[in-house]
């Protein structure tokens, strides 16, 4: 009986209720420092998909020092980020594993398509192995178009991303 | 409290307020991990997910695999050489209040140890070492 | 004592840094002032006016749809298409005008070459990120506009090191 | 309690836990737990006589007796290290003749 | 106070030392194991010998332990409950062990050792009084052990060593 | 900064807030108070100023602010105030933070750049608290296979560990957590616990490139104990005792660092190697083995790893100080009045001020200066940090075996001889006492 | 006055390199054509480029005495072409020189054509080791098959490419 | 020092052996990429045995967009923004190469003036490219100021060319007949005052990077690539020079105004990783010479670019140009069949070439040898992919 009532799935369901509940109360309160903190903390990973990881490192160039956005490029591991910035193209040998790094990371995750290569192809448009953007692998959060992004484009994505992130519920 | 044997006597009250910091270490530690666990975004299902990481590859092969670095002797090594490492610590303490012949055997035991060492360390140097 | 110097120069050099003028360039308040206001095209001497590769603008009263943007786009991004336009002008007959998908564009400014008018340039302004995709499609009366840009600030070198200012 | 016999009863404890892994388990390195436990609960005693008598020699000969079962505790992993190797096992029993 | 941290400590180690055998996994014996030396520092700890409570910890949990479970990930034997561990086997190894417990806790309840108390009148050894011991009477017993420990590591380094792969010569720095 | 949208005002979330804080102090009145109360009955209550601290005296001198004091004064001599808050855990993580924040700064200077701005208005100050929320409420990730009890367990006993070691570091003569005889023994003990935690978890997470990251940690951690160790014993021998703060207090006319100087280097040398720093980073060298042994951690496990880290960092920079700094000692700087003349006047409130019996001058100025030491030993390991590549394992294994420990030897036989040779000792010609 | 100076003393210095090049490009050929006569056909010879065509049976003899006799040591590239319309695939290999300075900017373009239909063709990486990727590209890229090349295999497209390889010319890219 | 086949030879036996002793059991396969932070773009999969590498598969193709295909339907002109995409912190040279290939096909010279700003325009993103590879270098070494200082001098030089081109990568600046625009205003004081700034910065690099002893360590006497091996091998640019084969296109084979240039073709003879992280930092030095000369001696006005019809129509034949890029020689074989479209475009580019050496040099170091070796060979995947 015990047993029954003190298994696993029970216990996962007793969290999350226990879960759901604080979340509801602590929502309005901290749902603001919350959101805050995944504003002013947004970690990406580093996937270089094509040519525009160029500009995506002069985004933590002294230059435009992303890090003053607590946007820190030292992340080996995928598992402590909450950003893909997908840096181009995405070939079809890619997608795969773009989709991969994008599962395997914790929530919540934001993605940014950066380049127009990875909002429609872009260039590509008849390339047979590129894919026409990457809506149909990975929910998209904002759209940063040129070939490449000025920097100035891509901290202005991030700060759009920061806006969204904002308004939105914290679970 | 026996009267006859004073446990909670000096040696142990002194190591007391570690485990009082231990314990602080855990309050700080548990609350955190469960209070994220409560407050953390709902998994959505995906089997991916949990596989283990392998730069957006599907793994390959076990995690926990039989696997050696070559500096396996350097590990055997830091077992003899803590030991040694502590008795010289027992010797230096002393080293004032004990006459000063006394410190001969230390010297040999410094000495008997420099030398495995140093052979030790020839051996561990050579690169066919499991 | 190669060892020594390496790790005491290595030492100097960091800490001297410290006291460096820092090169950052504080975007969201600064920003870059560029060469001109933009890349032109002069289609009488063939060569272009150096500027920045920016945004597209459209002069409506010079445009004459003769699509030869479009054409010059087609092998690169495909990313103007004619549109029907509700004004009429007299120059051009058949009111269509380039209508540029930026989510496509990669500002390689080719069709500023290929416009025999002088209707199209590119501008200075590049904050184009927006959260869709449709957003990024601008049409010839959002082309027409001229975009502020206010930017002035330069790379200058001084005594301690380059900065921004 | 708080008898010096207390301490030795636990001591006691620990050599029949160790006698009995030693006995019944045929893993290497449960072998070695065993050892272990048993020179732990003979560094036990040793303890509690040199608290009790009081004589620091006790403790000396702790220490001694801790240097020697970590020196003991190399060779033998590395003994079973190098008949994991032959033998792909740490059953003594499946080592039948360690020259190979 | 005094009894439940020896309660306690008894429990710890008791407890970790059984499950160091019996555990599933090799691993959580290691561990176990460890804790097991953790517990008995404890007891060091209250028998008033500090040093050789830290000894205890630095060498069994910083070194031996780590060196064992070191070990246990290497060899990960597949079958750690093997089928020589038969219910005979097991039986009489517990017989064994109850015979022995029961053997000398018979001995120690009788023996005289159950009259004397403990002497808290006497000044605590420090690390003063151990290492002048060590230094002057046991000195030695140092020698010879340092003779020990080097044939130890000189014998564990030879063991360690592949035949079968000659010296590939890189210089190392 | 891109304005707030309007549905989120600040007035509404101040309006939360507050209304949060009533609810809680109407269940506090409602429930906890009584329990509390009834509790209290079965608590022997401490003796303050000689009364007997019952709650109904604790608010007389709550209301009372003059009477606050000798609560205070009880409060902060009790061995739990001590663990919990000065020299311990809360005074240690804010430490921790504050190396955080001062070393993204400091290393952004270095490369120029500015490093954090925005998070908290001024200098981004807040970004340690930002990433701290979000890793809160990060989803924590048990890879499938994993070992789940040591998953969970082993980041907190890298907390707990790290917070340890800790409460053995003296701020102050007998301002100290806890005052062991063996100190320094039992410093390098609580040390040796860290290999073996970096192990297990890379053994629990069930994947390569933490396993390999774990057996680096291993060998690293191991292969810089003994010099280490080795480094501090020449201190040991001079100042006689294993006792930390005696070893400060030996050290009240020279530091042993202007004797020991080659002691102090390969000290920092191997506890920059025990805390896993640049040049020593490698158990999480990125472009290797992406993130090493952490590679699996994820929101809060990864947090507390971190924390444990710099809770590290300040025990051995506060050991570095302890071992080679002379601890505490150093120009008195603070007057002996903290408001001259407050001691004597009638003045309630100037008497209040004067802190009388809390304001020791001497501890404040041994603080001060044990604050000021550690910093600079912590800015030197930042430092460090900025200039140097990460090295390559064989070559650390190499130093750490073949040239720190053959250099503590000779430094060992160095002193042996100064000693014999009547330079340094307590008969020596640089007497230490 | 001084700028036409040096503009002559280029002119010169154009003209002594071309007459430099031209010797060897002689040289080259003068040695190949008394050495394999008919078999091997001279395509075209510019400034230091020269192409030659071999039929496939010859193009490890003429590499290795290419590279034997006049020291061109590597292969800038190894590509082809598809000409359908000849139903033939044409390979081209950039031969180039480190060893001998001489030849340092001359750069012998060795070609041959193999039948489209069933493309195989000697491998030429036992002479030049710089060729293995290279062919291994072309090996995907054009479905030519190299006899004695160790791993013709997938390299560059994805795992799953299951089209015909993709720079012949009847693999049409969508949309044009 | 082994030759190759020795080397290959004993990397075979050492694998033999193991696989013999302790079938898979020994070997750990780690795939390092296409998500790792020190791979780039690029995916290889090395087996480990300890610490030592024993066997290195690369599989590139993760950015594989099929430019050679793209160019058989665009027009020359057309084909300048996606042929620049490769390589886009180095786009000046590529399109340099292309164009010079165009040219030959269609027979024109470039105006005087147009030659000098081709070349001050490829100097230029020569040196970004290199100064981004070398931040990256610097990371892979853990060396986190060697990335920041590289990336940040890079923006003086990204400054110039976006003056110059109004791009800050991908300029489209040298297209067949010439360049797209004339130097902006003021161009020339402000290319002398940062390029001078910028040189002396490279001394702050020799003093925190190249003389710091860990650097050393690291980097000297490791993956040795003998002259013998490198001519092997068919490596090239940094690669090759640091083998100490002073082969440089602009030496050896002078296109359009390199000839008129006065400048030493840098190369060392150690042949490890530090003469490879090296030799670009000599190569740097002359380009500032370089550019500092063709400021000098750039005709004061004149035509930049050769008027040419958007639909240019090339006689048919093929040819084969090249250029001294980033990463060594460059070359475009264009087939023309006389349709404006080019019937057959092949690059050789030199990270391909390089990355043959990387199975070569990474079998048998040890693993933490693999990012300083893996980077010191001047491979850029997008590059090597196309
Ligand atoms: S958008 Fe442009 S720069 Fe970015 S990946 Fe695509 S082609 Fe490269
Ligand atoms: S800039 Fe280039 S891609 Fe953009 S619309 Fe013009 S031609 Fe097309
Ligand atoms: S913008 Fe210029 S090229 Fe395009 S349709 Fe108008 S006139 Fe023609």
């Amino acid at each position: 009986m015990i047993k029954d009532l003190v298994n696993p799935t029970n216990f996962n369901v007793l969290v999350s209720k226990l879960g759901d509940v604080l979340v509801k109360a602590l929502d309005e309160p901290l749902g603001y420092a919350i959101n805050w903190g995944r504003v002013w903390s947004l970690w990406p990973v580093h996937l270089e998909t094509a040519c525009c990881s160029v500009e995506f490192g002069a985004v933590s160039s002294p230059r435009y020092d992303a890090e003053r956005f607590g946007i820190l490029e030292a992340f080996g591991s995928l598992r402590q980020c909450d950003l893909i910035v997908v840096q181009g193209t995405v070939t079809r040998k890619m997608a795969p594993r773009l989709r991969m790094v994008y599962d395997q990371m914790p929530e919540p995750k934001y993605v940014i398509a950066m380049g127009a290569c990875a909002i429609t192809g872009g260039l590509y448009l008849d390339s047979y192995n590129v894919l026409p953007g990457i809506d149909s692998i990975v929910p998209v959060d904002v759209y940063v178009p040129g070939c490449p992004p000025r920097p100035e484009t891509l901290i202005q994505g991030t700060m759009l991303l920061q806006e969204k992130i904002k308004r939105s519920k914290i679970k | 409290m026996s009267a006859t044997f004073n446990l909670a006597g000096e040696t142990a009250t002194q190591f007391l307020p570690i485990l009082y910091l231990f314990g602080f270490g855990i309050l700080a530690g548990v609350p955190s991990i469960v209070l994220s666990r409560l407050l953390m975004t709902r998994r959505r299902y995906n089997p991916v997910k949990f596989l283990p990481m392998e730069c957006g590859q599907v793994p390959s092969g076990e995690g926990r695999s039989h696997f050696m670095m070559q500096y396996y002797s350097y590990i055997l090594m830091f077992v003899v050489f803590d030991v040694m490492s502590i008795f010289l610590y027992a010797w230096g303490v002393t080293f004032f209040s004990i006459p000063r012949e006394a410190t001969l055997p230390m010297i040999g035991f410094l000495g008997v140890m420099f030398a495995a060492m140093g052979y030790a360390l020839f051996l561990a140097g050579r690169k066919g070492i499991w | 004592m190669n060892t020594a110097t390496g790790f005491i120069k290595a030492l100097e050099s960091g800490t001297k840094h410290i006291v460096l003028k820092r090169f950052t360039l504080r975007y969201p308040e600064e920003k870059l002032k560029f060469v001109g206001d933009g890349y032109q095209f002069d289609p009488k001497k063939g060569v272009g006016i150096a500027g920045t590769r920016g945004r597209h603008i459209l002069f409506h009263d010079k445009c004459t749809g003769c699509q030869l943007c479009a054409i010059a786009c087609e092998g690169i991004a495909e990313a103007i298409t004619m549109v029907k336009v509700d004004e009429q002008w007299k120059q051009n007959k058949k009111s269509i005008m380039p209508q540029i998908d930026y989510g496509k564009c990669v500002f390689c400014g080719l069709c500023v070459d290929a416009c025999p008018f002088y209707a199209l340039y590119m501008t200075n302004d590049y904050e184009l990120s927006s959260f869709t995709k449709s957003h990024l499609i601008y049409t010839p009366s959002q082309l027409a506009v001229k975009p502020k840009y206010d930017g002035e600030v330069e790379i200058k070198i001084g005594s301690r090191g380059a900065y921004h200012g | 309690m708080n008898q010096p016999t207390d301490f030795l009863y636990i001591a006691v404890i620990l050599m029949s836990i160790g006698i009995y892994g030693l006995v019944v388990k045929r893993n290497a390195l449960r072998l070695i737990f065993s050892i272990e436990l048993i020179a732990n609960a003979v560094n036990l005693a040793l303890i509690t006589f040199s608290r009790m008598l009081p004589s620091p020699q006790g403790q000396v000969f702790v220490l001694f007796s801790i240097a020697i079962s970590a020196a003991e505790v190399a060779v033998g992993l590395g003994i079973i290290i190098i008949a994991y190797r032959f033998y792909k096992d740490i059953d003594i029993t499946e080592y039948k003749n360690l020259k190979n | 106070m005094v009894d439940s941290v020896f309660v306690g400590l008894s429990v710890i180690t008791i407890g970790s030392a059984i499950l160091s055998l019996e555990s599933r996994e090799l691993l959580y014996g290691g561990i176990a194991l460890a804790v097991s030396m953790l517990g008995i520092a404890g007891y060091f700890i209250i028998l008033d010998a500090p040093f050789v409570a830290m000894f205890q910890i630095a060498v069994y949990v910083g070194a031996v332990a780590v060196l064992i479970i070191f070990t246990v990930m290497l060899v990960r034997a597949p079958n750690t409950v093997t089928k020589k561990e038969t219910r005979k086997r097991k039986i009489a190894g517990i017989l064994l062990g109850l015979a022995f417990l029961v053997l000398a806790g018979s001995i120690l309840g009788n023996s005289a050792a159950t009259q004397l108390k403990f002497n808290d009148t006497i000044p605590v050894f420090d690390v003063q009084a151990i290492g002048k011991e060590l230094m002057t009477y046991y000195s030695p017993v140092l020698i010879v052990l340092a003779l020990t420990l080097a044939a130890a590591v000189i014998g564990a380094l030879t063991l360690a060593r592949r035949e079968d792969i000659e010296e590939r010569n890189e210089p190392t720095n | 900064m891109g304005s707030l949208t309007p549905d989120f005002r600040f007035g509404n979330f101040v309006a939360s807030i507050v209304w949060l804080v009533l609810v809680v102090l109407a269940l506090f009145t409602v429930l906890i108070l009584p329990i509390i109360f009834f509790s209290l009955f079965y608590v022997p209550l401490p003796i303050v100023d000689g009364q007997v601290l019952t709650p109904y005296l604790f608010f007389s001198m709550m209301v009372d602010p003059s009477r606050t004091l000798p609560i205070v004064q009880f409060f902060i001599h009790t061995d739990i105030f001590r663990a919990a808050i000065f020299p311990g855990f809360a005074f240690a993580a804010l430490i921790a933070a504050v190396t955080i924040f001062v070393e993204r700064k400091l290393l952004a200077k270095m490369q120029l750049r500015v490093g954090p701005l925005y998070a908290g208005k001024v200098e981004g100050i807040f970004q340690l608290l930002a990433d701290g929320l979000k890793l809160l409420t990060k989803e924590i990730i048990v890879p499938s296979g994993a070992d789940k009890p040591i998953f969970w367990l082993a980041p907190i006993m890298f907390v707990s560990t790290a917070a340890a070691v800790v409460a053995l570091i003296p701020v102050a003569s007998g301002w100290v957590v806890a005052d062991v005889d063996v100190g320094l023994i039992a410093a390098f003990a609580i040390l040796g616990f860290f290999p073996l935690i970096a192990l297990l978890f890379s053994w629990a997470s069930n994947s390569k490139y933490p396993f390999i990251g774990g057996l680096r940690a291993l060998h690293q951690l191991i292969a810089f104990e003994i010099p280490f160790f080795l480094s501090a014993l020449p201190v040991v021998i001079l100042s006689s005792s294993l006792n930390l703060s005696d070893i400060a207090r030996s050290q009240n006319i020279f530091w042993n660092i202007f004797i020991l100087p080659i002691n102090a280097f390969v000290f920092f040398i191997s506890s920059l190697a025990e805390l896993e720093r640049i040049p020593f980073d490698l158990p999480e060298a990125e472009s290797e083995i992406v993130a090493g042994w952490l590679t699996e951690t994820t929101g809060m496990i990864y947090g507390l790893i971190q924390l444990g880290s710099y809770l590290k960092l300040y025990a051995l920079a506060g050991l570095f100080v302890i071992l080679f700094l002379g601890g505490w000692y150093g120009p008195q700087i603070f007057p002996q009045e903290l408001i001259p003349g407050a001691h004597e006047s009638n003045l309630p409130l100037l008497q209040m001020l004067a802190l009388d019996g809390l304001y020791n001058p001497i501890t404040v100025n041994s603080i001060f200066w044990f604050l000021v030491k550690t910093i600079v030993v912590i800015f030197l390991m930042l430092i460090i940090r900025g200039i140097n590549p990460r090295i390559r394992i064989d070559i650390l294994l190499h130093t750490g075996w073949y040239k720190l420990i053959v250099l503590t030897f000779i430094n060992l036989f160095v002193v042996l001889m100064l000693i014999y040779g009547g330079i340094i000792g307590p008969e020596g010609v640089i007497s230490i006492r | 006055m001084e700028k036409d100076k040096t503009q002559n003393n280029q002119t010169n210095l154009m003209e002594v390199k071309e007459e430099k090049s031209n010797l060897l490009s002689n040289s080259l050929i003068n040695s190949i054509t008394t050495n394999f006569g008919e078999q091997v056909k001279l395509v075209y010879k510019k400034e230091n480029r020269s192409k030659i065509m071999v039929s496939p049976e010859n193009l490890v003899e003429t590499a290795l005495y290419l590279r034997n006799n006049h020291g061109f040591d590597h292969a800038e590239s190894a590509s082809g072409t598809d000409y359908p319309a000849d139903n033939q695939i044409e390979i081209n290999y950039h031969l180039g020189s480190y060893s001998n300075t001489d030849y340092y900017p001359y750069i012998v373009v060795l070609s041959t054509r193999v039948d489209r239909s069933d493309p195989k063709s000697n491998s030429l990486i036992n002479i030049f080791p710089s060729v293995e990727y290279h062919e291994r590209e072309t090996y995907e890229m054009l479905g030519v098959y190299f006899l004695g090349h160790p791993r013709n295999e997938r390299f560059i497209l994805p795992e799953d490419w299951a089209d015909m390889p993709p720079l012949r010319k009847d693999f049409r890219i969508k949309g044009r | 020092m082994t030759s190759l086949e020795e080397k290959i030879d004993e990397a075979k036996r050492l694998s033999l052996q193991i696989t013999k002793e302790t079938d898979d059991d020994r070997l750990m396969t780690l795939s390092v990429g296409p998500q790792h932070p020190g791979s780039g773009h690029f995916r290889f999969t090395i087996k480990l045995d300890g610490d030592y590498i024993v066997f290195v598969d690369p599989d590139p193709g993760y950015v594989h967009r099929g430019h050679e295909k793209m160019c058989e339907y665009r027009n020359h002109f057309q084909n300048i923004p996606h042929l620049e995409r490769p390589v886009i912190h180095d786009s000046c040279n590529i399109t340099y190469a292309y164009s010079l290939a165009v040219e030959d096909l269609v027979g024109i010279t470039v105006p005087r003036r147009g030659q000098f700003i081709r070349a001050l325009a490829s100097e230029l993103s020569r040196l970004s490219y290199t100064l981004y590879w070398l931040a990256i270098y610097g990371i892979f070494l853990g060396h986190s100021t060697m990335f920041m200082w590289p990336a940040g001098d890079r923006e003086l030089l990204i400054d110039l060319l976006e003056r110059l081109s109004g791009a800050r990568v991908t300029n489209a600046f040298n297209i067949p007949g010439g360049v797209r625009n004339d130097i902006p205003y003021n161009f020339k004081e402000k290319c002398l005052a940062q390029v001078n700034y910028f040189e002396k910065r490279l001394k702050e690099y020799d003093n925190i990077f190249y003389n710091n002893p860990l650097v050393r360590q690291r980097t000297e006497g490791v993956g040795i690539l003998t002259k013998e091996d490198a001519i092997k091998l068919g490596v090239t640019g940094s690669v090759l020079r640091a083998s100490g084969v002073p082969f440089d296109v602009r030496k050896v084979e002078p296109y359009d105004v390199y000839n008129e240039i006065d400048f030493n073709v840098q190369y060392m003879k150690t042949c490890d990783s530090f003469a490879r992280a090296y030799v670009p930092v000599l190569d740097m030095r002359e380009s500032c010479h370089i550019i500092r000369q063709l400021l000098d001696k750039m005709p004061e006005s004149g035509d930049v670019r050769e008027k040419l019809q958007f639909n240019i129509k090339s006689s048919p034949g093929e040819t084969y140009k090249r250029v001294e890029s980033g990463r060594g020689a460059l070359g475009y074989h264009v087939v023309s069949d006389g349709t404006p479209k080019p019937y057959r475009v092949k690059a050789s580019v030199g990270s391909f070439r390089n990355l043959l050496a990387l199975p070569f040099l990474l079998t048998g170091s040890k693993l933490g040898d693999m990012p300083a070796i893996y980077w010191s060979l001047n491979y850029w995947p997008v590059e090597a992919d196309r």
